[in-house]
Formats: structure tokens, sequence, C-alpha cells
């Protein structure tokens, strides 16, 4: 039933798709614009296709040219690659169709289809390589595309993104073939299998180890190499913000599990620096979070936060932990890209980003509204969504490998993720509707298709963990080289300090609902327009006293954010939008990675 | 201030380099491990006398594949960065 | 120590030179070629085979086992990473055309639209 | 951006009659001489890519000596975009002769010879044909000064 030329295929469709789609464009343009979609689901079949042999332990290796491994370059495939490229691939195929209605009006359009083909082509490139040399290829390809497409919509912000992304993805690119080289010049070859039995953690690898961890850490956004990442995303065109903001760190988180752990085998001396560095980016990830009234800017950061979690979990390096942080890489690519499609849909509406212009629109476009409640309470962390089940994965997990502080500062971020969300909530959705936005109407179906399906397998991942997680389960048991049994801990579910049942958390919360909606209806709702004379003591806020008072995005934890604002400060004064400080930032963190690992190694 | 930790880190830089990249290996007298099959059968199985090409072409043919990728994407990009719509086109 | 290889360090720092303290995006631009070229002096280098020729067999008749000839697999490389270097400068200018379009200048300080 | 609409195919300064002519003599040489690198790629140093590159520098010189390029983009795009579907096809010929992407399955002919490298040959003709027009579509899209914003 499989072919045994799937795993060039997953790259080839892609690739083809690119380079078919301007000839069709000079023919039909509707025909073009399914093509992307088109090609990413059938990649994605590929890549289900080779999923049983895969999963019961096989590694597919596809020698290119027929040329046997340290000769010439082969695709790799266990797990861990195939898990990634089909959640890529799947994400993909939603934006592709999200695209076709959102990207109607644009006549450039021909461009975006071929830049996007290309880059999931580059994503799925990394994703499948077993060579050094062959990954920095895709890796640019990779990286110029999304140059290209973050500079797509040539306005002010968009330019200025692009160009700072590219001096450090370029000073970035550079490291990683300084890398390559590096190991080249040692051991004179470049297959992953070979060098990983050869690399003996010499000065000199210790060296190219930093170039790598610093390459992918700014490719996956860990904290002091997160600084385009909040420019980058909101000045993306939406379904490739989404992509960014979900599925793109999956490469980068990938490349730290392929490369730093299992060619350079630097598990024990990386992860606790790893998982620091994740521990940070979750918090001020949120912190900064907090005070954004752009709404894509807002989930940008919170993209860069939950990056965090990710870090963590990766760092743990315990199996628990690792497959919480996979795990959590699937959930946070299903709802990051649920939240930045329905903020594309808020757009594609009204035409603003800006949260204290918005409000009320949850009268006139009810289906988005609950489609961002989903994804804001599975972001957040809130039982029975998928969210959740990742985020107690690392709870437990750091609080197995004794990481108490690490558990309680996870738990915190939870907390503020929350909060900015009901801000978000509060200003975009709910409140008093404008008049300018009267006319407004919900998005057409084409873009509800993908929304809708995020938001089921949201909730699906949420009350049945299990079904995803045999398939994190196997790419846990890649990176540790062993065969893991996540059941083995119960998901954590069942411990002597700690008990939950995904089954019975759905329950609960369908009951509350039910209970809500019940106390909704026997209740009287005070509308707005109601005189309220009967109530006993009228609170006067301000103004006519038939308005609802709207709090604008930009305010509404004042009270909480006040004493802070000397942390604020100097965050800000870091966040400065000046190049020369984020490339300092970059090789300040190289020169810590060297030092750290000299010392460790 | 800054400006001058750039510095402090440039030179900190070249002096962790010049105490490992310098000794990488020894220039010119080494091993060349892999190269070693595309000097002696590179010809044979591949047939090209620039063994260069055999390589780029043949056994390294996917890297290519990308290589071309890339200035292809770079191409599309500048493109899209300059696009402008013709008179009567699309 | 191995005195050859101090023109790779010197040029890539040079290259981060530029990017961390120059403030014009063409010299920016420029820095970042130079990162870029360095890295493949590097690999040139140590695919160098002390006398070697070039891989290139001259006459068929002769088999290649009897020329020392250099390792071609970086010059196959770098062949490769030029090319990609070339797609990411010209990308690099464009983005810069577009910039000076939009805020009328090459200087990185001034263009500042988006932080915190 | 309007006020230069005047002179925007033409350039501003008319070339000199010595660049004119030498543009003239040179462009044919400058052409051949690029598809002789990238059809002998295989057999003396050079290849697609440094072929190509000659290629777009002699279109370039075009520019040069005459102050003007008419190349729609339609056939760069299109060029490029067969140049590079010509490629994934040429590789897919190992998979339908029965091996992996990208072998070499058409037989080598006698070392030294134009045909004696297989798959290879066409494909560094492909890419020099692919170098060529993209440096050349690079070049159009950056020279022009009427750009939408």
């Amino acid at each position: 039933m499989i072919s045994p030329h799937a795993p060039i295929l997953m790259i080839l469709l892609p690739l083809s798709a690119a380079f078919i789609s301007p000839l069709l464009g000079l023919i039909s343009g509707k025909l073009r614009d399914i093509i992307p979609f088109i090609a990413f689901l059938s990649a994605l079949i590929m890549g289900i296709s080779m999923l049983s042999p895969v999963m019961s332990g096989e590694v597919i290796i596809y020698e290119l040219a027929n040329r046997s491994p340290p000769i010439g370059i082969t695709l790799y495939i266990d797990a861990l690659s195939l898990f990634a490229a089909v959640v890529l691939l799947g994400m993909a195929s939603f934006s592709a169709l999200y695209a076709i209605p959102y990207k109607q009006g644009d006549k450039r359009r021909g461009k975006f289809y071929t830049l996007f083909c290309l880059q999931i082509t580059g994503i799925t490139g990394v994703m499948l390589t077993g060579d050094m040399f062959n990954l920095y290829v895709f890796f640019e390809i990779m990286s110029v595309s999304t140059y290209a497409l973050v500079a797509y919509n040539r306005k002010k912000d968009s330019a200025e993104a692009a160009f700072k992304l590219l001096t450090l993805g370029g000073v970035v690119s550079t490291f990683i073939l300084f890398g390559v080289a590096l190991l080249y010049a040692q051991y004179q070859t470049l297959n992953m299998i070979d060098l990983a039995s050869r690399i003996t953690m010499t000065s000199v690898d210790v060296i190219s180890l930093a170039f790598f961890l610093v390459g992918f850490g700014f490719k996956a956004g860990i904290i002091p190499l997160h600084f385009w990442a909040a420019d980058a995303y909101p000045a993306a065109p939406t379904p490739t913000g989404m992509l960014l903001a979900g599925s793109f760190k999956l490469a980068g988180v990938y490349l730290i599990a392929r490369v730093v752990y299992m060619v350079f085998g630097a598990m024990g001396a990386t992860s606790p620096l790893l998982a620091t560095l994740g521990v940070l980016t979750c918090f001020i990830g949120v912190m900064m979070a907090l005070i954004q009234h752009d709404f894509k800017r807002l989930l940008s950061y919170h993209a860069i936060s939950q990056l965090g979690y990710i870090i963590v979990g990766i760092g743990l390096a315990t199996p628990l932990g690792i497959s919480g942080g996979l795990f959590h890489l699937l959930n946070n690519a299903l709802y990051k890209g649920l939240l930045f499609l329905c903020a594309g849909a808020v757009f594609y509406r009204i035409g603003t980003w800006d949260l204290d212009s918005m409000g009320g629109l949850s009268k006139k476009m009810p289906f988005t509204t609950l489609m961002f409640l989903i994804g804001s309470l599975a972001i957040s962390g809130v039982p029975p969504f998928n969210g959740f089940v990742s985020k107690w994965m690392l709870y437990v997990g750091s609080f197995e490998k004794e990481y108490y502080f690490f558990t309680v500062v996870l738990i915190l971020a939870s907390v503020g993720t929350l909060s900015s969300f009901l801000k978000a909530l509060d200003s975009a959705f709910f409140g008093q509707l404008k008049e300018e936005y009267q006319t407004v109407k919900d998005v057409p179906l084409l873009m509800k298709i993908p929304m809708g399906t995020i938001a089921v397998v949201c909730i699906l991942f949420g009350v049945f963990p299990r079904l995803p997680l045999t398939l994190v389960e196997k790419a846990t048991g890649a990176i540790l080289n062993t065969s893991i049994d996540v059941g083995a801990y119960n998901l954590g579910i069942n411990l002597e300090y700690a008990y939950w049942s995904p089954v019975m958390m759905a329950l609960v919360f369908v009951f509350f609902i039910v209970f809500v909606w019940l106390t909704f209806r026997t209740g009287k709702a005070i509308s707005p327009k109601s005189k309220r004379t009967e109530m006993a003591e009228d609170t006067y806020v301000c103004g006519e006293e038939d308005y609802y008072v709207h709090v604008g995005g930009s305010n509404l934890y004042y009270g909480l954010l006040a004493p802070l604002s000397r942390f604020y400060q100097y965050l800000k004064s870091e966040h400065n939008g000046l190049l020369q400080n984020y490339a300092f930032w970059v090789v300040f963190t190289l020169i810590l990675m060297i030092a750290y690992l000299w010392r460790v190694i | 201030m800054k400006r001058a930790l750039s510095f402090l880190l440039l030179g900190l830089l070249i002096s962790i380099f010049m105490v490992t990249v310098l000794n990488v290996n020894t220039f010119g007298e080494h091993d060349i491990g892999v190269g070693a099959h595309y000097l002696d059968h590179g010809l044979q199985e591949a047939g090209a006398t620039n063994l260069v090409t055999n390589i780029v072409l043949d056994y390294r043919g996917y890297d290519t594949l990308g290589e071309v990728t890339v200035l292809f994407t770079a191409t599309t990009g500048v493109a899209a960065l300059f696009w402008r719509e013709r008179h009567g086109k699309k | 120590m191995n005195i050859d290889y101090l023109v790779v360090i010197i040029v890539f720092a040079i290259g981060l030179y530029a990017v961390l303290i120059k403030k014009n995006l063409i010299k920016i631009i420029i820095g970042l070629s130079l990162m870029e070229y360095s890295v493949q002096y590097f690999l040139i280098a140590t695919g160098y085979v002390a006398g070697g020729s070039p891989p290139i067999v001259d006459v068929p008749l002769i088999t290649p086992n009897t020329v020392v000839m250099v390792d071609p697999l970086p010059q196959a490389l770098v062949l490769t990473s030029i090319v990609i270097g070339l797609s990411v400068t010209a990308l690099a200018l464009s983005i810069a055309i577009v910039l000076y379009r939009q805020y009328g200048t090459l200087d990185i300080t001034e263009i500042r639209g988006l932080k915190e | 951006m309007a006020k230069s609409k005047s002179k925007t195919a033409s350039g501003e300064n008319e070339p000199s009659i010595i660049v004119k002519s030498v543009a003239r003599i040179m462009f044919p040489l400058a052409f051949t001489y690029g598809v002789y690198i990238f059809v002998h790629g295989h057999l003396t140093p050079g290849g697609g890519f440094q072929g190509g590159t000659i290629i777009a520098s002699s279109i370039i010189l075009i520019y040069l000596g005459f102050g003007s390029l008419n190349i729609p983009e339609s056939l760069t795009t299109a060029l490029e975009s067969l140049a590079a579907l010509c490629f994934i096809g040429l590789g897919c010929i190992g998979i339908f002769k029965g091996g992996n992407f990208l072998w070499n399955a058409v037989g080598l002919g006698e070392a030294g010879t134009l045909l004696s490298a297989g798959i290879l040959g066409p494909i560094y003709v492909v890419i020099g044909v692919k170098v060529g027009t993209e440096l050349t579509a690079i070049f159009n899209n950056m020279r022009r000064k009427d750009h939408e914003y």
C-alpha cells in the first residue's frame, strides 16, 4: 500500500506546487488558489501512509540518487520527524484553505501562494533530512521564504520587521553553516547517524553545538532571541502568521531535539539550560502580552510564552517532560492557529487590529466569538480542552524532577495567559457594539471550516488525550532512544499527590455550562436598554445610564500592572526596536552558551 | 553603553575562536574522509570528469535542488515586493 | 596552533562588527555577506590537501589515484552556499529599497516603528 | 514616483557610443560563452550557476548599453518555473526506472565526451537556463522606478 517514495513525495509535492502555481496563474487564477491546499493535503496523506510502519518502530531511510549514507544524502524518517511533519502539513492544509477566501482581493496573491508552498517545502525538508548540510539548505529555503512572506505586505511595519528578521536570521544562518563546517572539518562526514557515532565533544564540538543552539533557539524564539517574533508574526499575512506562531516553532524545537539531543547526544549537558531559558520565555512572554493592545501582537507574545512551556518540557529530559513538551507543541499549533484565524477573521471584517477600537463583535460574529472562546480557554489550560492536558503533564513533570519553582512559574504564566485573553475577549467581542460595526457579518464558510475543525480537534484531544499521545510517546521514544510508555506514568492522572480524569473534567465542564445556561434562562438578564429603577441603589459610573461601560484593552489590568512599572520599564527598554540591541543579544546568547557548555562538558 | 558591550562581546568571541577554530585540524595535512570516495570512484559511478559536478549533481543533487529553490524563493520574493499592476494585465 | 585559519576569524569578526555597530542598512547587508564569505573560506580551507590539484580529471586515461587532488566535497558545499548567500543578499537589498521608500532613510536607528 | 514617468524606460543618461558598440559586440559573445559554460559543466570547471550568471550579465550588458530592457514578467516566470519542473522531472526518471529520486539512471557514455554523464548534463542545462532567467528577473524588478505602494 505505501509507496517506497512517500518520503521524497512529501517534499516534492509542495515543491512542485510552488513551481506549477505561477504557471497556472498565467491561465486561471481560481485553479492556482487551490493548488497549495491540494499539494499539502496529498503530502499529508503521504505522511499518514507512513505512520503505521514508523509507529511500530521502523526507521525509514530513503537514499537519494541511490547513494548509500555517508556518501550521498538520505532522508531519515523516524517517529519524531514524522510526527513533526504530519502536524505541520495538517496545519498548513487548514491555513491554505483559509487563505483562499482571505486572499481573494489581493492582486499579488500568486506570489503569496508560491512563497507559501516554498515555506512549507522548506520546513518539511528540514524535518525529514538526515544530512547536516542538507539541513542547512532547507533551513535557508524556510528562512528566505519567511523573510519574503513577512515583507509581503510592503507596509512600513512589515518591511521593518522583515529587515530585522533577515539581518538576525542571516547572522544565525551563518552560525549554523559555521557549525556544519566545524563538524565537517573534524569528522569529514555530514551524515547525521555517522556524526552521532563519532562526536566526542571536543572544544570545537562545543562551539559547533553552541552555534546550533543559538540558531535553532532563534527559529523557535527562546527568550533573548525572541525579539523578531513579536514583530514578524503580526507583519506577515494572517495565514502565514498563523503558521509562524503555531507550526514554525515546530521546526526550531524539532531541530533542538534532533541535532542537539540526538546528533550531539548532549541531552544531559544542555537540558538544565534549556529548561531555565524556557521558564524565562514563558514568564516574560506573558508579562509582555499583558500590556499589548494590538490584537496580533498580543497573540504573538502569547506564542512566545507558549513556546516557553515546550522548551521547559524538552529541557526536563524525562519521558513525561518530553512527551508533555511535544504534546504541547501539537496543541499549541492547534489553538494558536485557531486564535490567529479568529483574529484574521475579525480583521477580514472590520479592518483593524487595535483592541481599543473594537467592541461588541459577539453580536455580529457569534461563530468567531465561540471559536475564539474555545481557543482562549485551550491556551489558558482550562480543562477539558487540550491545553490543559499537556500543561498538566509539564506541571507534573517539573514537579517530579523537583524543579518546584518552575512548576509555580508555569502555573502563574497560565494565569497570566487567561487574564490577558479575558482582556482580549472583553475588548474585542463583548461590551458595547460600536456604531461603525453595525453592518459587520460573520466570515464566509470556507474560513469557518478550518476554524471549526481545529476547535473540534482541540476539544477531542482534551477529552480523549490517549489518541494523540500514542503518537507523542513514539516520538519521545525516538528522542530518548528507548521505547516509552507514558501510560506507565498514567499521564500523571493518578498519582499519590494528584488526580484528574479528562472525561470527568469534561462532564463537570458540560454540567456547569448547562447550569449557567439554566440560571441565565430562568433569571432575567439586565439588558442595557432596560430601566434599572427597581434596583435598590444605582451605582453611578459615568455617562448616560443606559450604556455599558466598555473598558478598553489598554487599561483593564491597570491596577495589577502599575506596581510592576519598574520591571516594565526595563522590559520596554530592551524591546526598543533597535536592531543592534537585538543583534547584541544574539551574540550575547552565543557566548553565554559557549561559556555554559565549556563549564559543563 | 550597549556599544561598548558589543565591542567587548566581539573581542570575547574572537578570543574564543582563536583557541578553538585555529586548532580544528592541521591545514592541508589531514585525512579527507568521505571525499576520498568521490576522488576514487566519482568518474566511474557518475561519469563526469569534473568531480565537483559529480558531487553537486549526483551524490548531493538534492542539495542542488534545494539551492535552486532558494534562488527561486528570492526571485519570487523580490518580484512580490516590486510587483505593480500592468495596464490591462490580470 | 594553526595560523592559516586566522583570516576566517578576521573576516567573520568584521562582518559581525558591521551588524552589531554599523547603522547604515547597506553596510549591515555587506556585513552579513562578509560573515557568509568567511565561513566559505573556512570550508574551502578544510578541503585543502597540501600539493593537491583541482578535482578535475584532465585526461580520462589517467586514473585519478595517481594525482593528489583536494577534497571536492567542500567545493560543492561552497558552491551551494554561495548561491544561497546571493539569494539572501538580493532579498535583503530589495527590502532595503522598500524600507528606504517608506522611511526615507537608510539609518537603522531611525527605523524603529515596532517596539515593546 | 509619478514625476519620473516620462523617463522610466530610457534611463536618465544616454549611454555613449563606445558603451553601445561594445555592448553590441560583447552581448552575443558573452551569451554564447555562458551557454558553453553550462553545457560543459560536467567536463570543465564551471557549471549551471556560473553559466547562468554569465548569461544574466550579458543581458544586463544590453541594459547598460541601450538603456532599456523590455522583458515581460510572465516570460521570466514561465521560464524559471518550467526549468525547475524539468529538474524535478529529470530527477523522477530515476523513480520510473526503479530507483530513487535523482538516480542517474541513463547509461553513462565514454568519459570526457559531452554525453558522458547521464542526466547530469541536462540538469546543468536546466539550471543554467533557470539561474540566467532568475538573475535577469531580479535585476529587472530592482531596476524599475515606478513601484506601487
